[in-house]
């Protein structure tokens, strides 16, 4: 046996889907977290209910790295399918633990093997009633891998507990479960890996959440009122949880509700109702993923000229087209930045985790009321739908900045005298007034066509022109407004690295990498589009700056590129996309594409790595 | 905008609420004179005048098109909305969750709800949204220049489109089959009876359909027939200049009584057979209102009046139990979650 | 009176829409081409049917200017609306007609004034029945107009004669009352402007035509099979186009047809269908403008990634949203070169002209079936709708080029050993066999999700990485089919102007006014995206590359920044956008902006300049 | 793709064009152990068998959804298009001009043809584009994991998405209400009478609308129902584990003989009413039609048999009058009109 790899390895499962094993799956991964080790947990679905095979891997990582580790230390193989694959994929050194029904050859002699009798021990857990021994049945090699690398038991009572929302029997029967598989293993299985879980407490305060929760949790403190969606994974639950929580964190003594969720007959309707809602004073939103954001494509546009406040979340997924529905992706930007026929440009928010997709919930909110203008928010599928550990969310430190809104009162004051589109404060935001004002000169008329300062259809040139440039000069405003950009500098740093979205910790692991490589970077997470000034004085203070993101065009470089012509030759794409969460590896290896370390010697990163996808810095680095 | 309001001086006639009849106008019509959607424009006024609504609390929706024009040009205190080319249902539904005190009026065309718009105007229709929809049915695209939209019938040809091939699609029938709480047709030609099925419309809680057959005096005159804007049979060919575009009278028909039918004949010489449901007609009836349409339909008539109701069912906004107060009225409080909650969310998080 | 100014100026006539007055309008202008004057028409018209101001300007240049003037000279008032208006354009020294129905102040004396008696001369013409009178009665200023300024009387003839379709009866009706107004003013008026038309044979053997007509015709030759379509302004005239010529020009003695155009319930079906049909096998195509372009993108999206040919002819006006419908624009190009969400990159091509609309109407066809991809084509209204003269269109020079697509005999001789997206030739594009082929391997699935080589369905991320990566480079060979852009250089050029579309004789009309003010200058139009090597040599060759167009963003600069990072700092954007056709006037400021002519000394281009709508360098120029 | 063609041996048998049943298979499936949507697979595979369909000869459409993932389970050796969510109908009607002789057989969801895909499937009805359009309906969305869709009951509640408030669209009424010409209805587990109105429909020019009943075992279940995915009344409280999906039978019904009625219980507990149309039905009267669907609707019963054709309307492309070549077999000479006519256009130029 090797030397002791302790909190530093990764875990695959690969199962079929609708077995229920992400039950189990979660499990492991709540339970790692409660001893207070960091880690990270993916799921590798496939875009149908029941019967394909499917992956979850779980990366333990007494650094913090939360990223994808391309490496599979452990693998359990549940699915006769995927068997053979499953075995390959295991890093040599590794740990292989498989379902002893499955009768396939187990070739290798340079892992540790260990078969587990889970239909067996199943059927001797005579409380779990013949229909849920399938589903139950993933328990026990919970229970075999907790008790071979070293799972807290009780902590997996506790997530367990957790996830049967605190009801005894269905946690025991599972627990029960886990256990005798922890004690079959501790029976029968000698540990030859060199694999352990040792308890630490770099979790202690943290929680656990995915992006889509965190997101619509945000917007419920950003006390969203409306919500027009369309289901498409991996949006979908962004909205159900808004269905779950809204009636609990908005609830009332006369139960009377403050918000309405309706489930539109498309997206074109998603965004019209929410359009609809936020042109009548509400927060609205919607959320959607690729091919619905396509669908909301014109009617972006009429919320970008009549200027009206609605956000948007797009869960990014593969395209184009309806291309790895069950994928990650961060392939959207390009088109989200100029949506829509004719002249415009969004503002977009960019969170880079869970923490950030709660802030961003509300914060999205208050931007669109204050811009008046729709404001997209890009997630992606890894950040949305995967259980990340997580700062616990902050309540929002700001009033709700409802924007420019003329009351009755208000009008009252000014006489009636006021334009809807016309620019006060020289900002470019202007003022308007909600339906249901009752005073008689609030009213306005809305439209997609062209009008003048005071809402009035016009086709005059030099009207349409200004307008035109008024709203420009809004999208300057909104650099005020926007989520700054987070930079971290290394004094000495020879490169600049720019990042954006969930690519986030495996920038930071890279970074670590190619310090030890002897590469030093500085890093800015950019947040948000409008880029303000910052992004421009970063990308000035580097020789090089390598933009790292998940997708095949390097759309962040090529937005930059547009908005800082004269920076442009300095700007270095590193962009990469398989559908697989961006890795440390790839974005290392991009790195050094463009930039030696001063010292010559780049060092491997890892002693083991497995080669499953694409090495990305090859194909996916562009001049 | 400095105009201060108009004082309502002594002489001047007022409704229930104080206002003239003027104070429900809108910004003089674009359209072609002669359009029947003038005319609804019209009675949309005295409909609102005489039912007493505030202006103020009426919502106005259109898509695009020449109809879709026509929120302009009545309710001028009115927030209106012109959005997109068939598009008017999702606008309306979300905009009437802000404050469901206000009335929805929605003008669209036979183009924008019937063709493009067909997804859309099912489902608000299935949805019962609380709003008046009135489709201003031409037959044609209006604003586009004369092409065939999918309620134009059978056999019509028009100049550069050929002969059409297709049914045409019955906005009522279409409504009933979604479950559409109130269904009417009506003839732009018809003020009183457009009048009075407004006034139902905006009576009726949920989804009110009118489809008004409103002729296009401009593009839905067949080239070849005897008069379209050529001049005259004696010459060569006719000349059908669809840059000039002759001014006339809207087409108006007198009273037709209960049961009654009338052959009236549009600006291009075809002729459209109207019948008016008799009073023995019972408009709850849902397969009998199918029946009568489906007859109307093999026989070539336009049957007028109200031809579906059922007013008993909840409508939209109201299956959300939302509070008293407006939406677009509550404040921070009522809207995010007290401080404290914060920490059991958070626990909620595991 | 002034020196004679002859065969060098403009003249707007502000009518009343729905008064017929474009046919008299379009009769000045034939009959003006006919003299062999260079001449061309700009009809700026309301988005509504009847009863609102409409204009329509003829600029006569001597030189070939076919660009916009923004100065007026001469200015034919019959609409009571716009008479103040109207009459305040006249550029000082100017000339101004007007129908003394009309009873409004003529204040200006720095004019020529010429009432005119219109109504009461048409009631004079007997002949006209009373309903055509106000019909007829706009041939009473072409007359008086063409009497004042020189227009050959028999070439008014040929004009309404070819306009009446050689009908004798309502070409003398016009005809006479044309006469009638020449009279008339013969009789009555005594010339006080110095403008005058004098026969050339600058048009010999041209024609004349607009964009759309071309566009259609162009497709007809190109073999046009199928065309779903939806009406908007201003595409809708290009399918009407073809429903009128197609049964001319693909008549059969068997009477039946050889291609279908259906007008679909809307854009998304009209793009849907032409998609179906062209991975039928048919050449197919659409057209529309920008709301329905955006209403496009999910199926534009679909045709990239299954890679279905399919040609989309978006006739640009104003956006963003409705906009201003009857306007024109170049601004849907960014959103365009990257419609749809997911990574992708259009083939888009940029007709400069009627010539070109008529050339790109059938190589666009020819390019989707061997690029098997959807292709743009991005005209705009000035284009489109105005009447412009050309060179006569010519006959293709090559023969169809149907692509890579094997018949039952091909997959004989493969034993049917062939994969859809195989890349057998290593330029990115694959075979494919047409639905119909009897060949028992023929068949493939076509998805929208992710496949492999053979069409297959799969989520494997190195073959999705691979397909795209394919995708990548078959767009590198797009390069090598996409129509060349056109240079011309001047020896000594100190500065290079990049333009595109239907800016082209503004842009020609500019660079000599540089040339007068000492700045010389080369140009490059682009007429085709992906950007081929000359466009890089190009940019690489001048200190300064000034990109001229027509909408707010600078779209083609961004463009151009986007594909050569290291070339963008030499980018300078000159863009203006209000609706109005480009001018020579604003391309010539913008340019000057940013490079100074040696010499230092500015000429102003025309003493006589009327301001009407903003001058663009100002606000519109963008390092 | 280096599969040689299977060959028939001597004991296999084989229709009258000579192919076994197998060659008209697809690939296994995907879907749940189960679903409805396997059972209508099967049946079009034996229905183009028996009705000695030349696979070559077939083009299979489709949306987005688990329906939509069919086309891969039948007719391999048949051209497939899996297109967007709800267009299926435009693709199909686009592709279908490509060459007229083929067959086109379709097959759509409820969410994918009710809700996103409304207009477009009023379109493809009105225009009678020939075509076999199978609504795979359950009621629910199944690929994105159980959210109602627009053919849900009302009052049926989901997991997450509380109680449907809406009446469900009534596929059939709908396609009548847009002259379809032809409409059926039918029941996944009633394997003899799909195959049967799938010939009939395969037999009829024209758009055929078959509109099949088929439960979605994973997700149209009541969570509240006795029968959902718990285990058991006895425990605190129903387990609702989503992720979990036990493999189950395909529900499948006895013969039901016409004018019948069946009760069927499907996974989930909730009961189906089905009755059979009797042979005194006549199919070719629009308006008993309608009103049968009616009466059905009122009396919650699934009336499954031919609701209504009319054999004799021209299909889309034949109004066209189009060339007999297939248009994707015309070659150059046949599109590009001859060199000397480009003098004459260009005189025409003026
Ligand atoms: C997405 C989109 N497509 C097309 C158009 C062009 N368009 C404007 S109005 C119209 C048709 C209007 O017809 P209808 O609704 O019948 O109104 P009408 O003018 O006849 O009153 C069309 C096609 C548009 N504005 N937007
Ligand atoms: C534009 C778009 N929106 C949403 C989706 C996500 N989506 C995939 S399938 C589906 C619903 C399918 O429901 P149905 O047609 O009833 O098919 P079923 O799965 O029930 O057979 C949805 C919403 C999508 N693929 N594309
Ligand atoms: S074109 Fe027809 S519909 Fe439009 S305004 Fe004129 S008459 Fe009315
Ligand atoms: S989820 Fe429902 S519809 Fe989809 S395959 Fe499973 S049973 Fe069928
Ligand atoms: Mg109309
Ligand atoms: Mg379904």
């Amino acid at each position: 046996m090797n030397q002791k790899v302790v909190n530093d390895f990764s875990i695959t499962v690969g199962t079929v889907n609708g077995s229920g094993s992400s039950t189990a799956n979660n499990t492991i991964l709540r339970a790692i977290f409660k001893m207070g080790i960091p880690v990270s947990g993916k799921n590798l679905f496939p875009s149908n209910i029941q019967g394909q095979p499917t992956w979850y891997t779980i990366r333990v990582s007494k650094d913090g790295y939360l990223g994808r580790d391309e490496s599979q230390q452990i693998v359990v193989a549940i699915n006769p399918a995927s068997f053979a694959r499953d075995l390959a994929g295991v890093a040599p050194g590794g740990a292989f633990f498989y379902a002893d029904d499955i009768k396939q050859p187990v070739t290798r002699t340079d892992i540790a093997v260990y078969p587990m009798p889970v239909k067996q021990i199943i059927r001797e857990q005579t409380e779990v009633p013949s229909n849920l021994r399938d589903l139950v049945s993933n328990m026990v090699y919970v229970g075999v891998l907790a008790q071979m690398i070293g799972i807290d038991l009780e902590k997996i009572h506790a997530a367990l507990d957790f996830h049967f929302k605190h009801r005894e029997k269905p946690t025991m029967m599972n627990f029960n479960a886990v256990k005798a598989g922890a004690e079959w293993a501790k029976a029968n299985l000698t540990k030859t890996d060199p694999f352990a879980l040792e308890p630490m407490s770099k979790t202690d305060g943290m929680i656990m959440a995915d992006g889509n929760t965190a997101a619509a949790l945000g917007a419920i403190y950003g006390g969203v009122q409306f919500v027009g969606w369309y289901p498409i994974t991996p949006a979908t639950s962004l909205a159900e949880s808004l269905n779950d929580y809204l009636p609990k964190l908005r609830k009332r003594e006369d139960g009377k509700h403050t918000y309405a969720v309706v489930q539109a007959e498309d997206e074109l309707a998603a965004l019209g109702m929410s359009i609809g809602a936020g042109w009548g004073g509400l927060r609205a939103m919607t959320s959607t993923s690729g091919p619905g954001l396509s669908l909301m494509t014109e009617f972006a546009g009429l919320a970008y000229y009549a200027e009206i406040p609605v956000v948007i979340w797009d869960v990014q997924r593969i395209g184009p087209s309806t291309g790895l529905p069950t994928r990650t992706s961060q392939g959207d930007l390009t088109f989200t930045a100029h949506i829509g026929h004719g002249d415009s440009h969004s503002v977009i928010l960019l969170p880079g985790d869970v923490f950030e997709c709660f802030e961003f919930g509300w914060k999205a909110l208050d931007l669109a009321e204050r811009l008046q203008t729709p404001v997209f928010v890009l997630s992606d599928l890894d950040m949305g739908m995967n259980q990340w550990m997580s700062k616990p969310f902050e309540y929002p430190d700001t009033p709700m900045d409802r924007g420019k809104v003329l009351s009755e009162k208000d009008l009252e004051e000014l006489k009636g005298n006021w334009g809807r589109y016309l620019d006060k404060d020289g900002d470019g935001i202007t003022y308007r007034t909600l339906p249901g004002n009752q005073h008689p000169l609030s009213a306005y008329f809305t439209r997609g066509t062209g009008h003048d300062e005071y809402a009035k259809y016009t086709e005059e040139a030099n009207v349409f022109y200004r307008v035109m440039e008024r709203l420009k000069l809004k999208h300057e405003t909104a650099k005020d407004y926007v989520p700054a950009p987070i930079v971290h500098e290394t004094r000495g740093a020879e490169v600049g690295i720019l990042a954006y979205g969930s690519t986030e910790s495996a920038v930071e692991e890279a970074r670590d990498q190619l310090a030890a490589d002897g590469l030093k970077s500085s890093v800015m997470r950019v947040r948000a589009l409008p880029f303000s000034k910052t992004v421009e004085k970063f990308i000035q203070k580097y020789e090089q700056v390598i933009v790292v993101e998940m997708n095949r065009d390097g759309q962040m470089h090529q937005l930059l590129c547009m908005d800082f012509p004269t920076l442009a030759p300095k700007l270095k794409s590193v962009a990469f996309q398989d559908g697989m969460p961006a890795s440390a590896k790839w974005i290392r290896e991009g790195v050094l594409k463009f930039a030696k370390p001063a010292k010559k010697k780049v060092a491997p990163t890892k002693k083991i790595t497995v080669k499953k996808s694409k090495t990305p810095a090859k194909k996916g680095a562009k001049k | 905008m400095t105009e201060t309001l108009p004082m309502a001086g002594p002489a001047v006639q007022v409704n229930a609420v104080g206002l003239a009849r003027k104070e429900y106008q809108g910004n003089p019509s674009t359209l072609c004179q002669g359009c029947g959607h003038n005319s609804i424009a019209n009675q949309i006024v005295t409909a609102c005048y005489e039912m007493n609504l505030i202006p103020e609390k009426v919502l106005k929706f259109s898509g695009i098109g020449c109809s879709s024009k026509s929120p302009t040009y009545f309710l001028n205190r009115s927030f209106g909305f012109n959005g997109l080319h068939g598009r008017m249902p999702s606008v309306a539904t979300g905009a009437l969750f802000a404050d469901t005190s206000m009335n929805g009026i929605g003008v669209s065309g036979d183009g924008d709800s019937a063709s493009i718009g067909m997804g859309q105007f099912k489902h608000v229709v299935r949805r019962n949204v609380d709003m008046v929809y009135i489709i201003e049915n031409n037959g044609v695209y209006g604003l586009t220049k004369g092409q065939f939209s999918a309620t134009a019938e059978v056999g019509l040809e028009l100049k550069k489109h050929g002969i059409n091939q297709y049914m045409p699609i019955d906005i009522c029938m279409e409504s009933i089959a979604s479950n559409a709480t109130f269904v009417a047709r009506s003839f732009a030609g018809d003020p009183k009876q457009v009048k009075e099925l407004l006034k139902a419309a905006i009576a009726h809680k949920g989804i009110s359909v009118l489809d008004i057959i409103s002729p296009c005096v401009t593009f839905n005159n067949e080239s070849n027939a005897y008069h379209s804007y050529s001049w005259g049979k004696d010459h060569e060919a006719p000349l059908h200049e669809l840059s000039f575009i002759p001014a006339r009278d809207e087409i108006m028909v007198e009273d037709i009584e209960p049961g009654g039918t009338m052959d009236v004949e549009l600006h291009d010489g075809s002729i459209i057979k109207i019948k008016k449901l008799g009073n023995d007609y019972n408009p709850t009836h849902r397969w009998e209102a199918l029946k009568m349409l489906e007859e109307a339909q093999r026989e070539n008539q336009l049957v007028t009046g109200l031809i579906y109701v059922e007013p008993a069912k909840p409508s939209f906004t109201e299956t959300y139990n939302l509070v008293d107060t407006p939406l677009n009225r509550l404040a921070e409080t009522d809207l995010r979650p007290a401080r404290e909650t914060i920490a059991e969310l958070n626990a909620m998080m595991f």
